[in-house]
């Protein structure tokens, strides 16, 4: 069973997992380990889910020396150049770390931010691929989101690549996906054989139950692992100064999620 | 300075223009967009910089856009784009795919007046399998088999922006958005419309000069109070979320998108003469 | 904010390194160029962007330059650089002739992230026969026999310039001479002197932003008042004409050269102790 | 005879010359002639020398509707991203008019900024080709001025060529020398046979001492006609308005030149 959006707020069970919190909770602490397992210096994240943004601030304000480039950030944004400065600056070289999601994502980690259907979507047209043709080939490495995990969204093969997983011999590209992160468990990506392994299970879900709700093959070991509960200090940032810095860009998103009750 | 009424601007773009426009985040000029409604404008090609927002969404809903080019078409926080969306299922405008880093790099070029810039990435992504316009060339400085794509240079006929002010000669300041000063230099005519005209010359500022656009590019200006709304313009106002949220909602019928028409873009035009 | 002495960003330069500067009308730290001398720096490559000035002509005298990439190497008004001539005519530098909007392409190229970009001009030009670094190809986008010219992506070890101000979280203010802004970009590291450090952050400041470099590509900061000096500095203070002009007349001879510096740039040191 | 820098104040004349005047102003005058005899909206002019610009305030002050963008202007520089804004807008065409000099000048308008004897100018080396090998060809013409008329500045061949007066077919090119202009004359550029012809003399000079002085081979009409003197309008505008536009850039020039006591 995933919480719902009438269910988000997940009841507090074992030893494990000591203090009630919403799903979102749980994906941003996800998210934030995945940031934190790897030297990271300077991250972009773009407007597409408020989650990522508190899995960085999360990181940040866990004191990580980390650099943010909040791309839609209204006051301060980090960008003098206008917009394309954020894609000067990936091809510098400077993002160690970005974040994609895709209205289809397949098996070799392929996005489709395009549509499905004949080309350019005259079925169901998503609203477009954004910069994810280059960023997802010239940041050090992407984490993939995507709440939603079905075998709609997670497909065998996409219909339409916006941008690839992995590329041909001689193609430049910096990095690829680490991870890929939903509503039921986190994926490890591994681009030398272009293959997905599942790395954790959120809670309710089995290796069934991935399976069964996931469109494309993937890797599993005898005994995935739960995936860890946030600790009470990480719920305790995530909705104290992380709440705070997020409140100007995603309000709707902080009074539904932290709530702030937590806080008080 | 050359000083224009809105109508006048909207009246001096031609139908079937390239017109380019940035999004919500980057000054667009929606007063603009919905003058040119009103104008009634037919086949205009849309080059959204580097993507399409609200404005681009009103005009492909209007039935002014034949063509668009660029790299996502969406409102947002409001999410997708519904007439954008009920187009291209419909097949009534021509979608050309980019991604964002090729809009501003054909851009690019066309401001450095040379034919093609080259661009990382893209390569196996199926973007590049619809531009047969866009050429793939063995980088001659690296090693074989490195294969780089080639932008040709896009010289849009008109950029459309909305910045903060003018000066008494023409430039006009927009701040961090400099993706608007390059899309004015890039395009053989640029209208902005501006919330004031302000005395002086931004140019003997040295705090104001790094974000102004000297007139040399400026072909009109018109003044349109809150004329980026509902997007936010700087420090002057923020996102309306509350119009976009309701215009999604109109918008998801083409019943609704036409009551909306009548109700924000053309009866604003008879309550204001 | 990495804020450091003007002799601990000197140290911090290796020989050897591939070092960027602006010529006199674009904010050089000419206090860095002094400071460098001082440590006794050896085998520079020296980038001007895109044309050296005093600052890398007193380098080049101070025995500090291997080579010189730039278009132009002159004290302006004072006429031609006299030790900058000397160092060709005995053969003690290479050099290599650019064309000024080369320099700015080739490090566009790198602050892209592309390994080349395109120019028009130069065919014809003694100056592109003399460079066998740069590719010369048929525009793909143009007629046949259009051929144009290819440069590479050029990324300096160490780009350097004098700001007006920094901020409490490091970023740098130079108003509207953003060439400086590219060259950080598209360096490896930059150093910049600046003559104060203010509080706040820039880019909290619609003003101001449009004229500030981010941190993230600011290596270092050490204030150095009037380190621009001959050179002028937007507002804050105009080009000292006179200490130029004295300049050239010393420099005339090697002997003379030595006794300029050692009257303002080794004396400096000593009385700042 | 020419003037020289101890004789520069000319002798008032005949009909033609009513009042007396520098040769910088002469030259200005003549300059400005050049710019008003085609259609010219914007022209750029480098610090290389003051003349061009005071005739480019000339023609200004005079009413053209000309943009002038003085690159070495400290207050009100019109650039606002930097030095390389002047090449990318000769880039996008928008640049009419520009002036260029240099060490040597040829029979077919081949500059030489770089220098004599071997590459890169071991003899004499000049400061460097600054944008030339790119202006001279993305502007829509060009003005060429020195005023040091001699066989050793004017040569038949140059020792290097920094930028090349004519291109070969299908070579991209937006213009060329429309005129060169030096202390003794004014020859005209013919693109098409890459060969300067003699349009007018300065006072003093003949047909033969042009020849004398030029070290390459040039046109010449039966009747070259004098240059034309300032008028008295054009000096007193010279003088005035133009004076006042300069003082801030070419301080030593205006002193030197306009002297303010004819202004008084």
């Amino acid at each position: 069973m995933i919480p719902t959006s009438d269910d988000r707020r997940a009841q507090p069970g074992g030893p494990n997992r000591p203090v009630e919190h919403a799903l979102e909770e749980l994906l941003a602490v996800c998210i934030a380990r995945l940031i934190r397992a790897q030297p990271t210096g300077h991250i972009a994240v773009g407007a597409a889910s408020p989650i990522p943004a508190a899995a960085c601030w999360l990181v940040a304000k866990q004191g990580a020396p980390v650099r943010l480039s909040l791309l839609h950030k209204r006051s301060g944004n980090p960008f003098t150049e206008g917009t394309r400065e954020l894609f000067d600056l990936t091809g510098q070289g400077r993002i160690d770390l970005f974040f994609l999601g895709g209205g289809e994502i397949d098996g070799q980690a392929n996005l489709n931010l395009i549509g499905m259907g004949e080309w350019p979507g005259t079925q169901v047209r998503f609203p477009g691929s954004f910069g994810s043709a280059f960023m997802y080939m010239m940041t050090g490495r992407t984490i993939l989101f995507r709440e939603e995990h079905s075998p709609r969204v997670l497909v065998e093969r996409v219909a339409h690549v916006s941008a690839p997983g992995v590329s041909a011999p001689g193609v430049f590209r910096r990095g690829h996906a680490q991870a890929l992160v939903t509503g039921r468990c986190v994926f490890r990506f591994h681009p030398e054989r272009a293959r997905f392994s599942l790395e954790s299970l959120h809670p309710g879900e089995t290796v069934a139950s991935i399976r069964a709700a996931t469109g494309f093959d993937f890797d599993a070991a005898d005994d995935v692992p739960q995936t860890a509960p946030p600790s009470a200090e990480e719920l305790a940032l995530l909705r104290g100064v992380v709440c705070d810095e997020m409140l100007e860009t995603y309000p709707e998103f902080c009074a539904r999620v932290f709530n702030r009750k937590s806080a008080a | 300075m050359t000083l224009t009424s809105l109508d006048a601007m909207a009246a001096s773009v031609p139908d079937g223009a390239l017109l380019a426009m940035p999004p919500d985040n980057s000054l667009p000029s929606v007063a603009l967009a919905k003058a040119l409604i009103r104008r009634g404008v037919r086949g205009l090609r849309l080059l959204g910089v580097p993507v399409g927002g609200f404005a681009a969404e009103i005009l492909i809903g209007a039935g002014c856009v034949a063509e668009v080019e660029t790299s996502a078409v969406s409102l947002g926080e409001a999410g997708f784009a519904p007439r954008f969306t009920a187009a291209i299922k419909a097949g009534s405008i021509v979608m050309r795919d980019c991604t964002c880093p090729a809009v501003h790099s054909m851009l690019q070029a066309s401001e450095k007046g040379v034919p093609f810039m080259p661009l990382r990435g893209l390569i196996g992504s199926d973007i590049l399998k619809h531009r047969p316009d866009w050429q793939v060339i063995q980088n001659p400085y690296g090693p074989p088999g490195d294969e780089i794509v080639l932008l040709p240079a896009i010289s849009p006929d008109v950029a459309a922006f909305h910045a903060v002010m003018a000066d008494e000669v023409g430039n006009v300041w927009l701040g961090r958005r400099r993706e608007c000063a390059t899309l004015a230099h890039a395009s053989k005519r640029a209208l902005v419309t501006v919330e004031r005209v302000v005395p002086g010359n931004f140019l003997e500022d040295e705090r104001l000069a790094s974000g102004a656009i000297n007139a040399t590019y400026v072909s009109a200006i018109a003044i349109a109070e809150r004329g980026a709304q509902p997007a936010a313009l700087l420090d002057e106002y923020g996102f309306d979320a509350a119009y976009v949220a309701d215009y999604a909602r109109m918008a998801r019928t083409e019943a609704g998108f036409q009551e909306w028409l009548a109700r924000e873009v053309f009866a604003q035009a008879v309550a204001a003469e």
